[in-house]
Formats: structure tokens, sequence, C-alpha cells
């Protein structure tokens, strides 16, 4: 148990570290919250605790207090909610993927990730394609735009790592995208319950240096 | 199943003789015009438009006359309208996404 | 502690002017709560429907290309018949007249039989003509328009209709079946001019009943 | 008028039960409210049982994976769990039932079976339900449903395996899943289960409506009643879209319609919109009756009128409306229109502003009381601080971008686990040993009580608090072998600690079974209003109530359930139903009080 935290691993994705500020952001929110009113629960239980000849008092309410405790959260909500937006559409609107990507298409099935790949030409769809299965491999300096479809029911491609996220669903063609900060070897993962296969639909994504990877495709693109 | 006498008489203290024939006839031309607006040669939208519209006065008309809500007090109108906002949003938020 | 002096006497005396309840009797109450559920039923049902063909509208065919409009046209003619005839027996039982709300009654239960009828022999011709629920079975040979013309539509819409108006169909005879009860105990003379409300409850559920055909039939057969 | 009206409802539900009714009315077709809230108590503390010890199944294979299961290893067939080691398709089977058997056959009818049916007469004041033959139908049909539920575990193939909440196609295309009869059965059941809740809705809401007693306003309904109220409003509304669902879904199934299965062009998602658009208002039926439940707890066991009690009843109704319009959140990840997921998160997270109102008025109430830690208080101060846990994890998932990570991970178990155990159960725990005296005559033994609460309580916290570390270190959810995953390896030791803790708090339940039925036979008799409180149930009716409730009639009501500790009574609590000229009162003080805002 080397490295534990209590916490999420450092992400290895360029929109990583914004969810992971925006997921900080809330802890210490929610953390202050969370004492504060545990805080205050075990100060007035300890406080008004039941004592011999001592009387409740009658209060039906404080409308001052209330309209605070009202307007304080909703303008916090309010806030964390706008603060969200642009986190999310930078990953999830399609208009955002830039377009210098990499496209790769991913086809989900029971129970492997079918991962096709533009060849030399950089284009899919074109004779040079070819296929791997349950393994991923990106270029570091290049963001990679993965061309999502499911097979048969709906899984979940799921890089822990790289704060992605995005449900295959069949019948429809999902756009995700990311960028690698660092090179490595990551987990895919099916965050979907899709069948009895569901715990071991893994695969592995490699994250090689421009010249690595250029050295894969070269040796993978040998017929 | 009781009787309920003091009831009745309290809910329908006064007969309200609706114009039940003259709805039949409404419900009926309202019938007849919808069939007839669908097979003109109109844009989709201008069709699905009018004959919504139709449908609209023709459930109108059977709930405020033959279901009797124009009789009924205020506090069941709004109970009887209460889900229609929610008919609405689902609709409508489904629909953006396709 | 202290209280403000008006608050304690609205506290502790009771209002005079209010009334509880809804100032209709709680059968009907109780009817117009269960009828509100069936809205939201039907919702699910036609909702699904509007969506599915606003996503794949090459599914659905023009009105009176695959279904036959002035067959239902009049089967929907029979319907605001009964819906007339089931008011008139309200109307008749309110005024007294027995002997009219018992023909009144019979005139309702045959027309909403002969609606159901005309629905089964709709579904008999659909179905040898090659419309069909399942969608496997959609395209089978020989399945062929009404005017003897190519395959028309896709399995969503045999799906949806079938069971929309299959529900509604469902609906109907249920009716027709409770109808049958109140139209027996008025032969036994169970309603009178001072309580008539399984007359009025019946009806409400008839009229909502028809009031769905309308809605039906205008989205499914003529948009 | 109206009084007449009330009146002539109470000689109507009077004529049905004017004779003696034999066992068999009494005990098993009752009409009786109260019966049949009982009836629901028994049956769903047992699919409570069932729930938990299917849970001890998936934490048994998660905390031990691919190792025997003890002592009962041996029962199971060879197509489940042979020689007692569990089998993916078992693992699966026990997730869905699980939470299948927990949401539908005992959260939601111990909160809105139970005490719907036990409460909403009683606290308004009302002889029985509006129809009490619906309401033994609405008892009678769940029992078939439970049948059909159980029976998924012995039919070919296994039980359900897709998930509570059975994504489609996954659900609809028995090649995908191999569950064919199983998944037919689920879906069955829970289309019966539908007309039960629906046959309790409607008697619910038209009781509440029109059989109040005279000067029950509406701002009088003590806060269970509120709860509830809103509660079978959201059951009534909710419900049938599910049920439209189940049968196009059932549809799907036997006849191949493909109204959810991509091969025909059917859209799966709009399953998923469907089953959301009734789950979310599922979610808020699980909840609002515990808060009505616990602030009747809080108010009574502070000896203080709860804290702005009109702000507690719009919270409710905020609660209730704003969970229509939030449904999308649950799929942020699903492929849905980003733009839609926007608008989503912007409405969930506001949702959070009546929780938060409710939670600050409970701390209210608190303030300046006198507080009694009696059982159904600890239990009800344990909703709080749960509760509060619950709803601030919900923040972070509400927030769309951090879903991406969390979203079918273990922090949503952790997360749903602190709103419906933490939450829920422990509101039903106040509530049970709360109304206890009333229902079966007899007080609840206190020191089982309290050994129950504090071994829940512990036991509890260590089960599902450390699911929301694992969960943030990429634990997904529904994995039968979290080992396959490299990374999750180190997490192995976290999951053993969680099954043990998990063991602990299946087994203290049993000592809180031992106590219901000893207490019930063994426990100290219970004097007519044990915790000195305003409502009608306490006050109007004997221990524990005749047929009809009330034996004088219809109690009268002059005043809101909340009237503790009044100072110009010499005692410190206020009935709802004591005629003013009989409060035994000093004299009424003039000054105007800066604390008091009208009632």
């Amino acid at each position: 148990m080397e490295n534990w935290s209590w916490l999420m691993d450092g992400s290895a994705s360029t929109f990583g570290p914004t969810i992971d500020r925006l997921y900080l952001v809330i802890l210490i929110i929610t953390g202050v919250v969370f004492f504060a009113t545990q805080g205050a629960l075990i100060w007035l239980l300890i406080k008004y605790r039941h004592r011999a000849g001592h009387k409740a008092e009658y209060i039906h309410g404080n409308t001052r207090a209330e309209v605070i405790w009202t307007v304080i959260p909703f303008v916090i909500v309010l806030g964390i909610a706008l603060a969200s937006r642009g986190a999310w559409a930078q990953v999830k609107d399609p208009q955002n993927i830039p377009p210098n990507s990499l496209p790769v298409h991913v086809m989900a099935s029971q129970f492997e990730w079918d991962v096709t790949y533009p060849g030399l030409d950089g284009q899919l769809e074109t004779g040079d394609d070819f296929t791997v299965r349950n393994r991923m491999d990106v270029p570091a300096d290049r963001p990679t735009h993965v061309i999502l479809e499911a097979e048969d029911v709906i899984h979940s491609f799921f890089l822990p790592d790289f704060r992605v996220k995005q449900d295959a669903v069949p019948g429809m063609v999902m756009n995700v995208w990311f960028q690698p900060t660092r090179t490595g070897e990551f987990v895919i993962g099916c965050a979907e319950l899709c069948g009895i296969g569901h715990t071991r639909m893994r695969g592995t994504l490699t994250v090689h240096s421009a010249a690595d990877y250029q050295a894969w495709l070269n040796e993978q693109s040998q017929p | 199943m009781t009787t309920d006498v003091q009831h009745s008489g309290h809910a329908e203290g006064e007969i309200h003789e609706a114009p039940y024939m003259l709805i039949f006839g409404a419900l009926i031309v309202l019938t007849l015009a919808e069939v007839g607006y669908a097979f003109l040669s109109l844009p989709k939208f201008w069709l699905a438009l009018g004959l919504i519209v139709m449908a609209f006065w023709k459930a109108t008309l059977v709930a405020l006359y033959y279901m009797h809500l124009r009789f009924e007090p205020k506090r069941l109108w709004v109970l009887a309208l209460s889900p229609l906002p929610l008919v609405v949003i689902l609709i409508v938020a489904v629909l953006t996404e396709f | 502690m202290t209280t403000d002096a008006s608050t304690l006497r609205s506290m502790m005396i009771p209002d005079p002017a209010y009334e509880p309840g809804m100032k209709v009797y709680t059968m009907k109450l109780g009817m117009w709560v269960f009828l509100l559920s069936e809205v939201m039923f039907f919702t699910s049902l036609i909702g699904s429907y509007v969506i599915l063909r606003f996503a794949h509208p090459d599914h659905f065919a023009a009105p009176g290309v695959v279904l036959n409009v002035p067959l239902t046209a009049f089967n929907t003619f029979f319907l605001i018949c009964s819906s007339v005839t089931m008011v008139k027996a309200f109307a008749a039982i309110q005024q007294g007249d027995d002997t009219g709300l018992k023909l009144w009654l019979l005139a309702t239960i045959l027309i909403g039989s002969l609606f159901v009828g005309i629905q089964a022999v709709e579904y008999y011709i659909l179905y040898h003509e090659g419309f069909v629920p399942a969608a496997a079975d959609y395209h089978a040979a020989g399945r062929q328009g009404m005017e003897g013309g190519p395959i028309v539509g896709g399995p969503l819409y045999g799906a949806t209709f079938y069971t929309m108006t299959g529900f509604h169909g469902a609906h109907v005879t249920i009716g027709v079946i409770c109808l049958t009860f109140v139209l027996i105990r008025a032969l036994r003379g169970a309603y009178t001019q001072n309580d008539h409300r399984g007359v009025e409850l019946i009806g409400l559920y008839w009229h909502f009943v028809d009031l769905v055909w309308i809605i039906l039939f205008t989205i499914v057969y003529l948009i | 008028m109206a009084t007449t009206a009330v009146t002539a409802e109470q000689h109507a539900a009077t004529a049905q039960h004017h004779h003696e009714p034999g066992f068999i009315r009494t005990y098993v077709f009752s009409t009786d409210h109260k019966m049949i809230a009982k009836q629901f108590l028994l049956a769903s503390l047992f699919f409570l049982l069932v729930g938990g010890l299917l849970a001890a199944g998936i934490r048994w294979q998660l905390g031990f994976p691919g190792q025997p299961m003890p002592l009962i290893g041996g029962l199971f067939s060879d197509t489940t769990a042979p020689g007692g080691i569990i089998l993916p398709e078992f693992y699966n089977a026990l997730v869905t039932m699980h939470g299948t058997f927990m949401i539908f056959f005992a959260i939601m009818p111990l909160l809105v079976g139970v005490w719907g049916n036990y409460l909403i007469p009683l606290q308004i004041g009302a002889p029985d339900m509006a129809f009490p033959r619906l309401n033994m139908a609405s008892f009678w049909i769940s029992v078939p449903a439970g049948v059909i539920m159980l029976a998924g575990f012995f039919v070919q193939g296994g039980h359900a395996g897709a998930g509570w909440t059975a994504y489609a196609p996954l659900s609809s295309e028995p090649e995908y899943s191999g569950v064919y009869m199983g998944q037919i059965l689920w879906l069955i059941s829970l289309t019966i289960l539908g007309f039960s809740s629906l046959a309790g809705a409607v008697n619910y809401i038209t009781t509440v409506i029109n059989m109040r007693a005279p000067g029950m306003t509406w701002f009088r309904l003590p806060l269970p009643v509120w709860a509830l109220f809103v509660t079978s409003w959201l059951v009534l509304l909710a419900i049938p879209i599910l049920t439209g669902g189940l049968i196009m879904l059932l549809f799907d199934q036997t006849i191949g319609t493909g109204f959810f299965s991509a091969a025909t062009d059917g859209e799966p998602l709009l399953w998923q919109h469907v089953f959301w658009y009734f789950g979310h208002p599922e979610v808020y039926i699980l909840i609002l009756p515990a808060m009505g439940l616990v602030s009747e707890v809080i108010a009574n066991r502070s000896r203080k009128p709860i804290f702005g009690y009109h702000a507690m009843v719009l919270a409710i109704i905020a609660i209730a409306f704003l969970g229509w319009v939030v449904w999308g959140h649950h799929m942020f990840q699903s492929g849905m229109n980003p733009l839609l997921g926007t608008t989503f998160m912007i409405t969930t997270i506001i949702i959070a502003v009546p929780s938060a109102i409710k939670v600050f008025n409970w701390l209210g109430t608190l303030w300046r009381g006198d507080l009694h830690f009696d059982v159904p208080m600890l239990n009800a101060l344990s909703f709080v601080s749960m509760f509060v846990i619950g709803g601030l994890s919900g923040i972070f998932m509400a927030s769309a971008p951090v879903d991406i990570f969390i979203h079918d991970t273990y922090y949503i178990v952790a997360h749903i686990h602190y709103v419906l155990f933490g939450g829920s159960l422990f509101g039903i725990f106040a509530a049970i040993t709360y109304w206890f005296p009333k229902m079966f005559g007899r007080i609840f033994s206190p020191v089982l009580g309290k050994v129950h609460f504090w071994l829940t309580f512990v036991s509890y916290n260590l089960v599902f608090f450390p699911m929301h570390t694992i969960g943030l270190r990429g634990h997904m959810r529904r994995i039968y072998d979290p080992n396959q995953y490299e990374f999750l390896q180190p997490l192995q030791p976290i999951n053993t600690f969680i099954t043990i803790a998990a063991f602990v708090l299946i087994a203290t339940q049993l000592i809180f079974a031992f106590a219901f039925f000893w207490s019930m036979y063994k426990g100290e008799k219970a004097p007519r209003n044990p915790w000195k409180a305003n409502t009608l149930e306490w006050t109007a009716a004997p221990t524990p109530p005749p047929h009809l409730n009330f034996p004088g009639g219809a109690p009268v009501v002059y005043r809101g359930p909340y009237e503790y500790s009044w100072p110009g009574s010499t005692d410190d609590f206020l009935p709802q139903d004591l005629p003013p000229d009989r409060v035994s009162r000093t004299p009424i003080p003039s000054e105007p009080s800066p604390m008091s805002t009208g009632d």
C-alpha cells in the first residue's frame, strides 16, 4: 500500500487538474459545512441535554435565521454549479475536441475493447486501418479523439487516471477526447454493468513519447 | 357500498344541464375537420400544429363538460391540471436529446 | 420565553370558517386522483412514441398509408357517441329517470363493445398485412402497405402502435366490464336521484378513456 | 357545510364496521388501516432481512473473493455458488436483487406502506382511510409481487442480473445477460407492485384532503402527514411512468418489440430517461417520509416547537417539485446532450437548498430545548447527522465534471447508503421505537434499543465511510472481482475490513428483531401518552386504538401539533384537541418576543 492516499491519484490528462481542483474546492466547502453542522449538533446535544428543573424555550422560529440559511447555501451551490460549467463543456462538448486530435475508433463489446487505428495515413476507414484488442497506445504530445461505439449492451469507457468516463451506447456514436500529460501505462476499465464478464472487461492504455509512438505505429502497420 | 345521502345532495344541489348534444356536435365536427385536415398536403409542421390544436380543443370540451370540470370547485381544477407540467417537462426535455 | 399575543390567539382558537376537504365527495376525489396516475401512465407510452418517432421519422408512415383512417374515424365516432350516451345516462338519473339511466347505460355498453370489436377487426387486418409488433417479424416477406405498395415504416411503428392502442383498448374493455356492473346495480335499483355516485364515477373513467383516444387518434393516425 | 361532509364520511365508514369482525377479517383480510400497517411492517421487515442477507453475499465476494462461503456455502446449487464460491452471474443477481428488495420491498413499504397507513388517519383525526377495502387490496397485491420476486431465485438461468436500474439492452435481450425467466419475473413483480403503491397513494391523498378532523387546517397537520402526503403525490405520478416503462421492457423481452434495442433502431437511452424520470422522484419517496417522522420525534424529544414549521413544509414541497426536474443527473455520463447536462446540473444542485433548510431547522429545534435521549431520539439524531453526510457527498456528483470520475464507483454506493440507510433506515428505527407503544401497547425495550442503536451506528459508519475512499481510488460498482484490476488490489484490505464490519452490522439487526418481538409480548406496558405528545393519535385515541380510532367521534383540533413548552401552560405540552378553556394556564403574557415570528 505504498503511495496510499485517501484522495484520488494524481491525474494524467490536461483537464484532469481542472476536475481535481473542482473536487478539492467542493471538498473544502463541504468539509467546512460538515464540521460546522456536526460540531453544532454535538454542542447542542451536550448543552441542552435534559437536566432536572430545566425547561425548553417556546420558540417557533426566526425569519431572519431562515432567510440567512436559505440564501447562503443557495449562493454557494449555485456558485459550484456555475464554476463546474466550464470544465464540463471542456470535457464533454464535442465542439471542444481539439482539431489536431488523433482519431481512434473504440468498439466496446462483451467483454472487450476493440481499438481501431487510422494507420499511417492518419485517416480512419481507409485501407491501412488496423485493430488491436484490449490495448490502446497513444502519443503524449497530441490529444486523442476516441470515437466510441458499443456493439451489444451499454459499456462505460473509464480511464481513471485521465478523469475520463463515457458510456458507450449501442446505436450511438460518442465522442471522447483527452490529452495525456505523461507517459506510462494506465488502465482502461468498464464502469457500467455489462453482463457476466463485466469484471474482466479491462485493457491497458500506453502513453508513448512522440518518437516511440511513431515507432509503434510503423511496427503495427507492417503487413 | 354505503349510501351517503347528505353528500350527493350537497354536491349536486343544483343540476347543471350542460349542453351535451351541442358538445357532441362540436366533437363530431372537429373529428371530421381533423381527418380532412390530415389529408391536405401541408408542411409537416403546420399539419401537426393544426391537428394538435383541434385535438386539444376536443379534449378540453370532454374534460369541461362531460367530466363536469366546469362545474367543479376551483381546487379540483388545480388538482386535475397538476400532472400536465410534468408531462411537458418529460417530453420536451427528452426531445432535446434526439 | 414569551410570546406574541396575536400568535397566541391564532394558536388557541379553532378557525370556525375553516372547511377541511375539497368540497367534492370522497369517492369522486379518489377517482380524480386515480385518473391523474392514468395520465402519467399514458404519458410514458405516448411520450415514448413521440420521442421514438422524432428520433426515427423513417420508421413511421404518412396517414392512411398503413393504417386505415376511415375505419378508425368511424370507430372514433362510435366512442364519442358512447361518451354522449354515458353523460345522458348520468343526466337521466340526476332527474330521477331510472328507465332512462338503464337504457343509456345499455347503449353505452353496446357502443363501447362495438369499439373494442372494430379495434379487434382492425388488428386482425393489420396483422395479416404483416404490420406486427415484433421487430424481427416486421420485415418478414409479404408485408405490404394498404395500397399493396412496398414495405412502409419500420419495426418501431408496429411496436408503438400496438402498445398504445392495445392499452387503450384494455382500458375500454375494463370500462365496459365496470359499466356492466353498474347496469346490473341499476337494474336492482341501486341508484336514485339523490345518490348516483356509481354512475358519476364510471362516467368520469369512461370520459377519460375517450379523452385519451382523442389524443391517440390524432397523433397515431393523423399526424 | 364541510363539517357535515366529514361526519357523513365517518358515518359511511361506521356503517361498514358496525359488526365485530372475525379472526380472518381482523388479522388477515383486515380493512383496518392499523392492522394493514402492521402487516406491511412485518412483511417489509422480512424483506429487509432478505435484502440484508443478499448484501452479506455481495460483501463476502468482495471481502474474500473466490473463497467458499462459510457455514452456508454447501447449500447453493451448481449454477449459483458451487461449493460456496459465488459465480459472476450469481453475483450480478445478488447486486440486482439487493437493490430491488431494499428499495421496492423494504424501505418504500416501511416508510409509505407502514407509516402512511398507520399515521395518516390517526394524526388527522379520521376513523380510517377513505377507501378501506382498496387499502386492504394494496397490501394483498404486494404479496404476490413479493412471492414472484422471490421465485426468480429458483428459475432456470437465475434471477435478474442487470442491476436494479435494469439498463436496456442488457435487461431486454436475454442473449446478452443469459437471464430470461428471472428478468421477466422481475418485470412482472414490479408491475404488480406498482398497483399496490398506486392503491396506497390514491387512498392517502384522498384521505388527507377530505377526511381531516374539524379544525385540522393544512398548517396544523403534523409533519409526518405533510411528508407522507407529498410523497404520495410522487408515488401517484411517478409509479405509472415506471409501469409504462416496465411494460415496454417486458414486451421487448417477450415479443421482441425493440423499444430499447439498438438493433431495431430503438433507443437504449429512452429506457434510462423513463426509468430515472420515475427513479429520481422515487429517491425522494424513500427519504421525505423519514424526514417527516424524524421531525416529529425531534420536536417531541426536545420538548420544543419545531423550528420554522412553515419552512419545513415548504422545503418538503420544494424538494418534491425539484425532484421532477433533476433526473438527468443520473445520466451525466450516459451520452446525454451536454447542454441538457448543464441544465440538470443547475437544477440538481439547487435541491441542496431545501435539504439544507431542513437540517438547519432540526438544529434550530434542538437549540434551547430540553433534550431526552431516548431510543427514538438517538435514531432521529443519527438520521440528521448521517443525512448531512449523504447530502454533502451528493454535491460532488451534482457537479457534472466531478461526477465524471466518481460516477459508477463506490463513491456512489457510499452516497446512496448514507441517504438510504443512514437516512431512511435510522428514520424508520426512530419511528418504530417511537410509535411502538401506540401500535402494540408496550414500550420498546430501552436497553436493547440503545444497544442496537450504538452497535448499528458504529458498524454502519465503519461499513460505508470507507466506501467513499475506495470510490475515490476508482473502485467501480458492481464488479465481481476487483482484484482483476491491478490498481484496485491495494484496496483489498479495506474491502475485507468493510465486509467484517458489514457482518457485524447485519448481526446487530438480529438484536433489533429480538427486541421487537420481545417488547411486543414482554415489554413494559405503555401509558396512554408515554411521550407526552400533542398529536391526536396519543391524545384522542386509546392505546391501542380500537376500530375507527376515536370512540368519542372525530376530535376537534384547536392548534398546531408542536406546541411544546408553552410558557402559558403549566404542562410542557398542549394537545391539539385540548379545548382552550381546559388549558391549565398561567396569565397570557403581553410582551411580544423578538424570537417568535408566527406559528
